[in-house]
Protein backbone atom coordinates (compact mmCIF):
# COMPACT_ATOMS: atom_id res chain seq x y z
CA UNK A 1 0.00 0.00 0.00
CA UNK A 2 2.48 2.46 1.12
CA UNK A 3 4.73 0.97 -1.90
CA UNK A 4 2.13 2.20 -4.57
CA UNK A 5 1.98 5.49 -2.47
CA UNK A 6 5.23 6.08 -2.48
CA UNK A 7 5.12 5.59 -6.30
CA UNK A 8 2.27 7.88 -7.21
CA UNK A 9 3.29 10.67 -4.98
CA UNK A 10 6.79 10.76 -6.91
CA UNK A 11 4.84 10.65 -10.22
CA UNK A 12 3.00 13.74 -8.77
CA UNK A 13 5.73 15.94 -8.09
CA UNK A 14 7.28 14.66 -11.49
CA UNK A 15 4.23 15.48 -13.42
CA UNK A 16 3.35 19.10 -11.43
CA UNK A 17 7.59 19.65 -12.02
CA UNK A 18 7.35 19.10 -15.60
CA UNK A 19 3.58 19.87 -16.57
CA UNK A 20 4.04 17.92 -19.68
CA UNK A 21 1.82 15.19 -20.74
CA UNK A 22 3.28 14.15 -23.57
CA UNK A 23 4.69 10.56 -24.06
CA UNK A 24 8.40 10.64 -23.64
CA UNK A 25 7.87 12.63 -20.47
CA UNK A 26 5.48 9.61 -18.94
CA UNK A 27 7.82 7.64 -20.07
CA UNK A 28 10.72 8.99 -18.68
CA UNK A 29 8.60 9.71 -15.33
CA UNK A 30 7.56 6.22 -14.71
CA UNK A 31 11.14 4.60 -15.38
CA UNK A 32 12.61 6.96 -12.35
CA UNK A 33 10.09 6.46 -10.00
CA UNK A 34 10.49 2.94 -10.74
CA UNK A 35 14.02 3.14 -10.73
CA UNK A 36 14.55 5.93 -7.34
CA UNK A 37 15.46 3.32 -4.71
CA UNK A 38 12.52 2.81 -1.72
CA UNK A 39 12.69 1.37 1.63
CA UNK A 40 10.27 -1.06 3.21
CA UNK A 41 7.46 -0.04 4.96
CA UNK A 42 4.80 -1.44 6.66
CA UNK A 43 1.39 -2.10 4.91
CA UNK A 44 -1.04 0.18 6.80
CA UNK A 45 -4.80 0.12 6.67
CA UNK A 46 -6.34 1.33 3.75
CA UNK A 47 -9.13 3.00 6.02
CA UNK A 48 -6.93 4.63 8.24
CA UNK A 49 -4.91 6.07 5.41
CA UNK A 50 -8.53 7.21 3.87
CA UNK A 51 -9.15 8.55 7.15
CA UNK A 52 -6.12 10.61 7.77
CA UNK A 53 -6.05 11.91 4.06
CA UNK A 54 -9.53 12.99 4.71
CA UNK A 55 -8.25 15.08 8.21
CA UNK A 56 -5.28 16.70 6.20
CA UNK A 57 -7.75 17.86 4.01
CA UNK A 58 -10.01 19.46 6.94
CA UNK A 59 -7.08 20.57 9.03
CA UNK A 60 -6.57 23.26 6.49
CA UNK A 61 -9.29 25.59 7.12
CA UNK A 62 -8.84 24.54 10.69
CA UNK A 63 -5.29 26.05 10.56
CA UNK A 64 -6.32 28.95 9.19
CA UNK A 65 -9.52 29.00 11.59
CA UNK A 66 -6.67 29.14 14.20
CA UNK A 67 -4.48 31.05 12.33
CA UNK A 68 -7.58 34.25 13.10
CA UNK A 69 -8.15 32.73 16.38
CA UNK A 70 -4.58 33.51 17.65
CA UNK A 71 -4.51 36.49 16.18
CA UNK A 72 -7.33 38.10 17.09
CA UNK A 73 -7.20 37.24 20.94
CA UNK A 74 -3.17 37.25 22.07
CA UNK A 75 -2.36 33.21 23.37
CA UNK A 76 0.89 33.85 25.84
CA UNK A 77 0.61 31.17 27.97
CA UNK A 78 2.27 27.88 26.86
CA UNK A 79 1.95 24.14 28.39
CA UNK A 80 3.35 20.87 27.30
CA UNK A 81 0.91 18.06 26.89
CA UNK A 82 1.01 14.26 26.53
CA UNK A 83 -1.10 12.73 24.05
CA UNK A 84 -1.87 9.11 22.95
CA UNK A 85 -1.03 7.84 19.40
CA UNK A 86 -3.87 6.04 18.00
CA UNK A 87 -3.18 2.15 17.93
CA UNK A 88 -2.37 1.06 15.19
CA UNK A 89 -0.39 3.00 13.59
CA UNK A 90 2.43 2.11 11.27
CA UNK A 91 5.63 5.18 10.87
CA UNK A 92 4.15 6.39 8.29
CA UNK A 93 0.80 6.91 9.33
CA UNK A 94 2.03 8.28 12.98
CA UNK A 95 4.31 10.70 10.52
CA UNK A 96 0.81 12.25 9.11
CA UNK A 97 -0.30 12.60 12.61
CA UNK A 98 2.99 15.00 13.52
CA UNK A 99 2.16 16.43 10.48
CA UNK A 100 -1.57 16.99 11.20
CA UNK A 101 -0.90 18.44 14.63
CA UNK A 102 2.43 21.38 13.71
CA UNK A 103 0.44 21.95 10.86
CA UNK A 104 -2.50 23.98 12.97
CA UNK A 105 -0.43 27.34 14.03
CA UNK A 106 -2.05 26.22 18.10
CA UNK A 107 -0.25 23.18 18.47
CA UNK A 108 3.91 21.64 17.64
CA UNK A 109 4.83 18.54 18.26
CA UNK A 110 8.21 18.80 20.14
CA UNK A 111 9.15 14.92 20.75
CA UNK A 112 7.84 11.73 19.70
CA UNK A 113 8.17 9.07 22.45
CA UNK A 114 8.55 5.17 21.59
CA UNK A 115 5.93 4.33 23.88
CA UNK A 116 3.15 5.72 22.03
CA UNK A 117 2.88 8.95 23.34
CA UNK A 118 3.71 12.56 21.81
CA UNK A 119 5.17 15.98 23.60
CA UNK A 120 2.53 18.54 22.21
CA UNK A 121 3.75 22.21 23.09
CA UNK A 122 0.30 24.02 23.06
CA UNK A 123 -0.35 28.21 23.17
CA UNK A 124 -3.34 29.30 24.77
CA UNK A 125 -5.38 32.36 26.09
CA UNK A 126 -5.23 31.91 29.72
CA UNK A 127 -4.17 28.95 31.93
CA UNK A 128 -5.79 26.09 31.85
CA UNK A 129 -9.05 25.85 34.56
CA UNK B 1 2.97 44.61 -7.12
CA UNK B 2 5.23 46.60 -6.63
CA UNK B 3 3.81 47.61 -3.57
CA UNK B 4 3.32 44.18 -2.74
CA UNK B 5 6.77 43.60 -3.13
CA UNK B 6 8.24 46.25 -1.33
CA UNK B 7 6.14 45.21 1.39
CA UNK B 8 7.53 41.55 1.30
CA UNK B 9 11.09 43.48 1.78
CA UNK B 10 9.84 44.92 4.74
CA UNK B 11 8.54 41.54 6.31
CA UNK B 12 12.24 39.89 5.39
CA UNK B 13 13.69 42.70 7.42
CA UNK B 14 12.28 41.54 10.63
CA UNK B 15 14.24 38.21 10.57
CA UNK B 16 17.46 39.54 9.13
CA UNK B 17 17.41 42.08 12.15
CA UNK B 18 16.79 39.21 14.64
CA UNK B 19 19.70 37.51 13.24
CA UNK B 20 22.21 40.59 13.69
CA UNK B 21 20.56 41.09 17.05
CA UNK B 22 20.28 37.85 19.18
CA UNK B 23 23.10 35.75 20.21
CA UNK B 24 21.54 32.08 20.22
CA UNK B 25 22.11 29.85 18.12
CA UNK B 26 17.98 28.59 17.85
CA UNK B 27 17.12 31.91 17.55
CA UNK B 28 19.22 32.58 14.64
CA UNK B 29 17.96 29.26 12.74
CA UNK B 30 14.20 30.41 13.23
CA UNK B 31 15.46 33.30 11.58
CA UNK B 32 16.98 31.30 8.76
CA UNK B 33 14.16 29.02 8.25
CA UNK B 34 12.12 31.86 8.12
CA UNK B 35 14.13 34.24 5.61
CA UNK B 36 14.54 31.03 3.38
CA UNK B 37 11.15 30.54 2.94
CA UNK B 38 10.19 34.24 2.34
CA UNK B 39 12.75 34.34 -0.07
CA UNK B 40 11.43 31.30 -1.79
CA UNK B 41 8.31 32.98 -2.01
CA UNK B 42 9.80 36.47 -3.28
CA UNK B 43 11.30 34.59 -5.99
CA UNK B 44 7.45 33.55 -7.15
CA UNK B 45 6.48 36.73 -6.85
CA UNK B 46 9.19 38.22 -9.19
CA UNK B 47 8.26 35.83 -11.29
CA UNK B 48 4.59 36.79 -11.48
CA UNK B 49 5.46 40.69 -11.45
CA UNK B 50 7.79 39.71 -14.67
CA UNK B 51 6.20 37.50 -16.80
CA UNK B 52 9.13 35.32 -16.55
CA UNK B 53 8.63 31.79 -15.69
CA UNK B 54 11.77 30.05 -15.83
CA UNK B 55 12.32 32.14 -12.83
CA UNK B 56 9.09 30.60 -11.19
CA UNK B 57 10.58 27.59 -11.65
CA UNK B 58 13.50 28.19 -10.29
CA UNK B 59 11.66 29.46 -7.06
CA UNK B 60 9.38 26.37 -6.77
CA UNK B 61 12.80 24.22 -6.73
CA UNK B 62 14.00 26.23 -4.54
CA UNK B 63 10.90 25.79 -2.75
CA UNK B 64 11.06 21.95 -2.61
CA UNK B 65 14.13 21.12 -1.79
CA UNK B 66 16.49 23.99 -0.75
CA UNK B 67 15.57 23.35 3.14
CA UNK B 68 17.51 20.24 3.76
CA UNK B 69 20.64 21.95 4.53
CA UNK B 70 18.51 23.59 7.15
CA UNK B 71 17.24 20.37 8.62
CA UNK B 72 20.82 18.82 8.47
CA UNK B 73 22.22 21.94 10.27
CA UNK B 74 19.62 21.60 12.95
CA UNK B 75 20.71 17.87 14.05
CA UNK B 76 24.12 18.84 13.96
CA UNK B 77 24.05 22.06 16.34
CA UNK B 78 22.18 19.51 18.49
CA UNK B 79 24.42 16.66 18.68
CA UNK B 80 27.23 19.38 19.32
CA UNK B 81 25.24 21.55 21.99
CA UNK B 82 24.96 17.96 23.80
CA UNK B 83 27.99 16.85 23.55
CA UNK B 84 29.57 20.75 24.89
CA UNK B 85 26.77 20.47 27.72
CA UNK B 86 28.95 16.62 28.56
CA UNK C 1 19.26 45.16 -16.91
CA UNK C 2 20.30 48.38 -15.44
CA UNK C 3 17.50 50.22 -17.27
CA UNK C 4 14.33 47.91 -17.06
CA UNK C 5 11.66 48.74 -14.78
CA UNK C 6 12.44 45.93 -12.17
CA UNK C 7 15.82 47.74 -11.39
CA UNK C 8 13.76 49.86 -8.97
CA UNK C 9 13.80 51.68 -6.10
CA UNK C 10 13.40 48.24 -4.27
CA UNK C 11 16.07 46.66 -6.24
CA UNK C 12 18.63 48.69 -4.71
CA UNK C 13 16.94 47.89 -1.27
CA UNK C 14 17.24 44.15 -1.53
CA UNK C 15 20.75 44.92 -3.00
CA UNK C 16 21.41 46.18 0.32
CA UNK C 17 21.18 43.33 2.30
CA UNK C 18 23.66 40.90 0.48
CA UNK C 19 26.70 43.09 2.07
CA UNK C 20 24.92 43.24 5.23
CA UNK C 21 24.63 39.11 5.44
CA UNK C 22 28.23 38.95 3.99
CA UNK C 23 29.51 40.96 6.84
CA UNK C 24 27.48 39.29 9.10
CA UNK C 25 29.63 35.87 7.97
CA UNK C 26 32.43 37.34 8.39
CA UNK C 27 32.04 38.79 11.69
CA UNK C 28 31.00 35.27 13.12
CA UNK C 29 33.58 33.60 15.86
CA UNK C 30 31.99 30.36 16.17
CA UNK C 31 31.68 28.65 12.85
CA UNK C 32 28.11 26.95 13.41
CA UNK C 33 26.32 30.46 13.37
CA UNK C 34 28.80 31.66 10.57
CA UNK C 35 27.29 28.54 8.74
CA UNK C 36 23.71 29.87 9.47
CA UNK C 37 24.92 33.17 8.40
CA UNK C 38 26.00 31.38 5.02
CA UNK C 39 22.67 30.08 4.58
CA UNK C 40 21.39 33.56 5.07
CA UNK C 41 23.41 35.25 2.32
CA UNK C 42 22.60 32.48 0.14
CA UNK C 43 18.86 32.68 0.51
CA UNK C 44 19.32 36.64 -0.14
CA UNK C 45 22.20 35.91 -2.57
CA UNK C 46 19.17 33.34 -4.85
CA UNK C 47 16.79 36.38 -4.45
CA UNK C 48 18.78 38.93 -5.81
CA UNK C 49 19.79 36.57 -9.07
CA UNK C 50 16.49 35.46 -9.54
CA UNK C 51 15.39 39.16 -9.19
CA UNK C 52 17.84 40.31 -11.84
CA UNK C 53 16.81 37.60 -14.54
CA UNK C 54 19.51 34.69 -13.98
CA UNK C 55 17.32 31.51 -12.92
CA UNK C 56 20.18 29.50 -13.74
CA UNK C 57 22.51 31.19 -11.64
CA UNK C 58 19.99 31.42 -8.24
CA UNK C 59 19.20 27.69 -9.07
CA UNK C 60 22.87 26.64 -8.63
CA UNK C 61 23.27 29.27 -5.61
CA UNK C 62 20.66 27.65 -3.56
CA UNK C 63 21.80 23.92 -4.32
CA UNK C 64 25.43 24.29 -4.49
CA UNK C 65 26.06 26.96 -2.51
CA UNK C 66 23.72 26.82 0.26
CA UNK C 67 22.31 23.31 0.43
CA UNK C 68 25.94 21.54 -0.54
CA UNK C 69 28.49 24.43 0.59
CA UNK C 70 26.65 24.06 3.76
CA UNK C 71 26.70 19.68 4.06
CA UNK C 72 30.22 19.72 3.50
CA UNK C 73 30.85 22.56 5.90
CA UNK C 74 28.89 21.46 8.48
CA UNK C 75 30.73 17.61 8.29
CA UNK C 76 33.99 19.28 8.07
CA UNK C 77 33.83 21.64 11.04
CA UNK C 78 31.88 18.76 12.97
CA UNK C 79 34.94 16.59 12.62
CA UNK C 80 37.81 18.64 12.90
CA UNK C 81 36.95 20.94 15.88
CA UNK C 82 37.07 18.42 18.51
CA UNK C 83 40.30 17.32 21.02
CA UNK C 84 40.06 13.54 21.80
CA UNK C 85 41.48 12.65 24.86
CA UNK C 86 42.64 9.29 26.10
CA UNK C 87 41.55 8.73 29.44
CA UNK C 88 41.52 5.66 31.93
CA UNK C 89 38.03 3.74 31.99
CA UNK C 90 37.46 2.39 35.36
CA UNK C 91 36.49 3.48 38.63
CA UNK C 92 40.09 4.08 40.45
CA UNK C 93 40.79 6.95 37.81
CA UNK C 94 37.83 8.76 38.07
CA UNK C 95 36.39 8.34 41.91
CA UNK C 96 38.21 11.40 42.85
CA UNK C 97 37.47 14.76 43.62
CA UNK C 98 39.23 16.24 40.98
CA UNK C 99 37.75 14.56 38.26
CA UNK C 100 34.63 16.59 37.29
CA UNK C 101 35.96 20.19 37.77
CA UNK C 102 39.08 19.41 35.84
CA UNK C 103 36.57 18.22 32.50
CA UNK C 104 34.40 21.37 33.59
CA UNK C 105 37.56 23.19 33.51
CA UNK C 106 39.28 21.51 30.05
CA UNK C 107 35.77 22.03 28.02
CA UNK C 108 35.31 25.63 28.78
CA UNK C 109 38.68 26.60 27.99
CA UNK C 110 38.36 24.46 24.72
CA UNK C 111 35.13 25.93 24.30
CA UNK C 112 37.09 29.44 24.06
CA UNK C 113 38.56 28.26 21.05
CA UNK C 114 35.63 26.58 19.45
CA UNK C 115 37.09 23.05 20.13
CA UNK C 116 34.87 20.48 21.73
CA UNK C 117 36.28 17.62 24.06
CA UNK C 118 35.65 14.09 23.61
CA UNK C 119 36.40 11.23 26.00
CA UNK C 120 38.29 8.31 24.62
CA UNK C 121 38.35 5.70 27.44
CA UNK C 122 40.93 3.20 27.24
CA UNK C 123 41.51 0.21 29.65
CA UNK C 124 45.18 0.72 30.86
CA UNK C 125 48.12 2.75 30.98
CA UNK C 126 49.66 0.73 28.28
CA UNK C 127 47.00 1.27 26.05
CA UNK C 128 46.76 4.69 26.42
CA UNK C 129 50.42 5.46 25.55
CA UNK C 130 49.83 3.21 22.58
CA UNK C 131 47.17 5.22 21.46
CA UNK C 132 49.37 7.90 22.14
CA UNK C 133 51.99 7.19 20.13
CA UNK C 134 49.98 5.95 17.02
CA UNK C 135 48.21 9.28 16.88
CA UNK C 136 45.11 7.97 17.86
CA UNK C 137 43.96 10.65 20.31
CA UNK C 138 45.17 14.35 20.79
CA UNK C 139 46.39 14.06 23.90
CA UNK C 140 46.00 11.30 27.27
CA UNK C 141 44.94 12.20 31.29
CA UNK C 142 47.21 10.13 32.94
CA UNK C 143 46.19 10.22 37.21
CA UNK C 144 49.24 9.77 39.44
CA UNK C 145 49.13 9.09 42.77
CA UNK C 146 51.51 11.18 44.61
CA UNK C 147 50.90 9.11 48.03
CA UNK C 148 49.37 6.25 49.53
CA UNK C 149 46.36 8.15 50.50
CA UNK C 150 43.60 6.99 47.41
CA UNK C 151 42.31 10.36 47.44
CA UNK C 152 45.86 12.12 46.07
CA UNK C 153 46.25 12.40 42.83
CA UNK C 154 47.66 14.94 40.49
CA UNK C 155 46.40 14.53 36.74
CA UNK C 156 48.67 15.05 34.13
CA UNK C 157 47.87 15.94 30.68
CA UNK C 158 50.34 14.85 27.63
CA UNK C 159 49.44 16.45 24.73
CA UNK C 160 50.48 15.50 21.18
CA UNK C 161 49.91 18.38 19.20
CA UNK C 162 52.22 21.82 19.96
CA UNK C 163 49.46 24.31 19.69
CA UNK C 164 47.17 22.52 22.07
CA UNK C 165 49.94 22.58 24.80
CA UNK C 166 50.63 25.78 24.14
CA UNK C 167 46.70 26.53 24.93
CA UNK C 168 47.46 24.03 27.85
CA UNK C 169 50.55 25.96 29.23
CA UNK C 170 49.51 29.61 29.33
CA UNK C 171 45.86 28.93 29.97
CA UNK C 172 45.88 25.35 32.47
CA UNK C 173 46.14 26.18 36.05
CA UNK C 174 48.83 23.63 37.72
CA UNK C 175 45.92 23.42 40.32
CA UNK C 176 43.84 21.98 37.99
CA UNK C 177 46.43 19.60 35.72
CA UNK C 178 49.63 19.71 34.76
CA UNK C 179 50.37 19.64 31.06
CA UNK C 180 53.35 18.55 28.76
CA UNK C 181 53.99 18.22 25.24
CA UNK C 182 54.26 14.14 24.03
CA UNK C 183 57.17 14.10 21.22
CA UNK C 184 57.42 10.66 19.32
CA UNK C 185 61.49 11.29 18.91
CA UNK C 186 62.02 11.25 22.85
CA UNK C 187 66.15 12.49 22.39
CA UNK C 188 64.30 15.88 21.41
CA UNK C 189 63.92 17.65 24.65
CA UNK C 190 62.26 20.89 25.06
CA UNK C 191 62.68 23.04 27.23
CA UNK C 192 59.27 24.06 29.05
CA UNK C 193 58.85 19.83 29.29
CA UNK C 194 61.83 18.40 30.86
CA UNK C 195 60.06 15.35 32.29
CA UNK C 196 59.25 13.78 28.88
CA UNK C 197 61.63 11.72 28.80
CA UNK C 198 60.07 9.46 31.32
CA UNK C 199 57.34 8.99 29.36
CA UNK C 200 58.82 5.99 27.63
CA UNK C 201 59.96 4.21 30.51
CA UNK D 1 -13.40 39.86 -9.79
CA UNK D 2 -10.48 37.48 -9.70
CA UNK D 3 -8.01 40.43 -9.62
CA UNK D 4 -9.63 41.56 -5.89
CA UNK D 5 -10.15 37.64 -4.99
CA UNK D 6 -6.23 37.60 -5.76
CA UNK D 7 -5.29 41.14 -4.02
CA UNK D 8 -7.16 39.53 -1.07
CA UNK D 9 -5.43 36.41 -1.14
CA UNK D 10 -2.22 38.45 -1.15
CA UNK D 11 -2.52 40.96 1.34
CA UNK D 12 -4.45 38.87 3.73
CA UNK D 13 -1.00 36.32 3.68
CA UNK D 14 1.22 39.56 3.90
CA UNK D 15 -0.62 40.34 7.04
CA UNK D 16 0.47 37.01 8.23
CA UNK D 17 3.14 37.40 7.35
CA UNK D 18 3.71 40.73 9.67
CA UNK D 19 1.99 39.28 12.52
CA UNK D 20 3.72 36.14 12.31
CA UNK D 21 7.13 37.36 12.27
CA UNK D 22 7.13 40.41 14.66
CA UNK D 23 7.17 38.00 17.34
CA UNK D 24 10.71 36.85 16.49
CA UNK D 25 12.10 40.22 17.82
CA UNK D 26 10.61 39.73 20.94
CA UNK D 27 12.40 37.53 23.83
CA UNK D 28 9.70 35.00 23.81
CA UNK D 29 10.97 31.11 24.13
CA UNK D 30 11.67 29.56 20.97
CA UNK D 31 8.93 27.55 20.75
CA UNK D 32 6.24 30.41 21.23
CA UNK D 33 8.37 32.06 17.89
CA UNK D 34 7.54 28.91 16.27
CA UNK D 35 4.08 28.81 16.58
CA UNK D 36 4.20 32.82 15.28
CA UNK D 37 6.34 31.33 11.86
CA UNK D 38 3.69 28.45 11.75
CA UNK D 39 1.04 31.17 11.19
CA UNK D 40 3.65 33.41 9.16
CA UNK D 41 5.36 30.96 6.76
CA UNK D 42 2.96 28.21 6.21
CA UNK D 43 -0.70 29.50 6.26
CA UNK D 44 0.87 33.18 4.96
CA UNK D 45 2.76 31.77 2.71
CA UNK D 46 0.51 29.70 1.02
CA UNK D 47 -2.07 32.44 1.19
CA UNK D 48 0.15 34.19 -1.33
CA UNK D 49 0.89 30.99 -3.68
CA UNK D 50 -3.06 31.07 -3.94
CA UNK D 51 -3.21 34.45 -4.58
CA UNK D 52 -0.51 34.34 -7.47
CA UNK D 53 -2.82 31.29 -8.70
CA UNK D 54 -5.63 33.01 -9.25
CA UNK D 55 -3.79 35.75 -11.46
CA UNK D 56 -2.15 33.04 -14.02
CA UNK D 57 -4.12 30.32 -13.62
CA UNK D 58 -2.47 28.30 -16.58
CA UNK D 59 0.39 27.42 -14.69
CA UNK D 60 -1.30 25.75 -11.99
CA UNK D 61 1.29 22.61 -11.55
CA UNK D 62 3.94 24.65 -10.48
CA UNK D 63 2.37 26.60 -7.99
CA UNK D 64 0.48 23.60 -6.65
CA UNK D 65 3.77 21.70 -5.90
CA UNK D 66 5.05 24.72 -4.55
CA UNK D 67 1.91 25.20 -2.11
CA UNK D 68 2.25 21.26 -1.40
CA UNK D 69 6.15 21.95 -0.82
CA UNK D 70 5.48 24.88 1.36
CA UNK D 71 2.81 23.08 3.65
CA UNK D 72 5.26 20.35 4.12
CA UNK D 73 8.56 21.25 4.52
CA UNK D 74 7.76 23.95 6.87
CA UNK D 75 5.94 21.56 8.95
CA UNK D 76 8.54 19.12 9.23
CA UNK D 77 11.06 21.75 9.90
CA UNK D 78 8.47 23.25 12.90
CA UNK D 79 8.66 19.66 14.22
CA UNK D 80 12.68 19.31 13.84
CA UNK D 81 13.61 22.62 14.97
CA UNK D 82 11.08 21.89 18.16
CA UNK D 83 12.63 18.40 18.56
CA UNK D 84 15.84 20.08 18.55
CA UNK D 85 15.20 23.03 20.89
CA UNK D 86 13.76 21.34 24.13
CA UNK D 87 16.15 18.64 26.14
CA UNK D 88 15.24 15.01 26.16
CA UNK D 89 13.71 15.17 30.18
CA UNK D 90 11.30 12.52 30.98
CA UNK D 91 8.08 14.59 32.60
CA UNK D 92 6.91 13.87 36.08
CA UNK D 93 4.07 13.03 37.12
CA UNK D 94 2.20 15.62 38.02
CA UNK D 95 2.10 16.40 34.17
CA UNK D 96 -1.65 17.24 32.69
CA UNK D 97 -2.33 14.13 30.72
CA UNK D 98 -5.36 14.23 27.69
CA UNK D 99 -6.09 10.84 26.13
CA UNK D 100 -6.12 11.93 22.33
CA UNK D 101 -8.49 9.94 19.91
Amino acid sequence: MTGYLNIILRLTIWFLLTADLSWANIVIGVGVTILLPRGVTNVGLLKDWLRTLGEVLVAIPQAYKEAFEIMLYPHREETVVLERVKPRRTPSLIFLDIFLITFTPKTIVQRYHNQGWYEVHYIQRRETP
Amino acid sequence: MTLVLIAMIGALLIPMVEALQDEDIWQRMLAFASIATKTSVMILVIAVLQDDWMIGVVGVLILSVGNAALMLLAHIIKRVDDAMEG
Amino acid sequence: MADSPIMSSYAYAIMLLLPLSAAMVIFQSNPYQALVMRGILGAIAALIYAMMGGGDVALTEALVGTMLAITLYVVAVRSSLVMRLGVLEGEGAKNNLQWQPMLDYLRAMLKRYQLRLELVPYSDTQSLHQALAAKEVHGVCLMDRTGPNAEEVAPRILVRVRRLAEIFATELPEAIADAKLYRDDALVTLPHSPTLTEEHS
Amino acid sequence: MINILSYTCIILGLVFWYWGTWPLLGRRSVLYKLHGLSVADTLGSMAIVVGLLLRIPHEWPLLVLALISLAIWNTVLGYVLAYCVTDDVTHDAGQEVSHGG
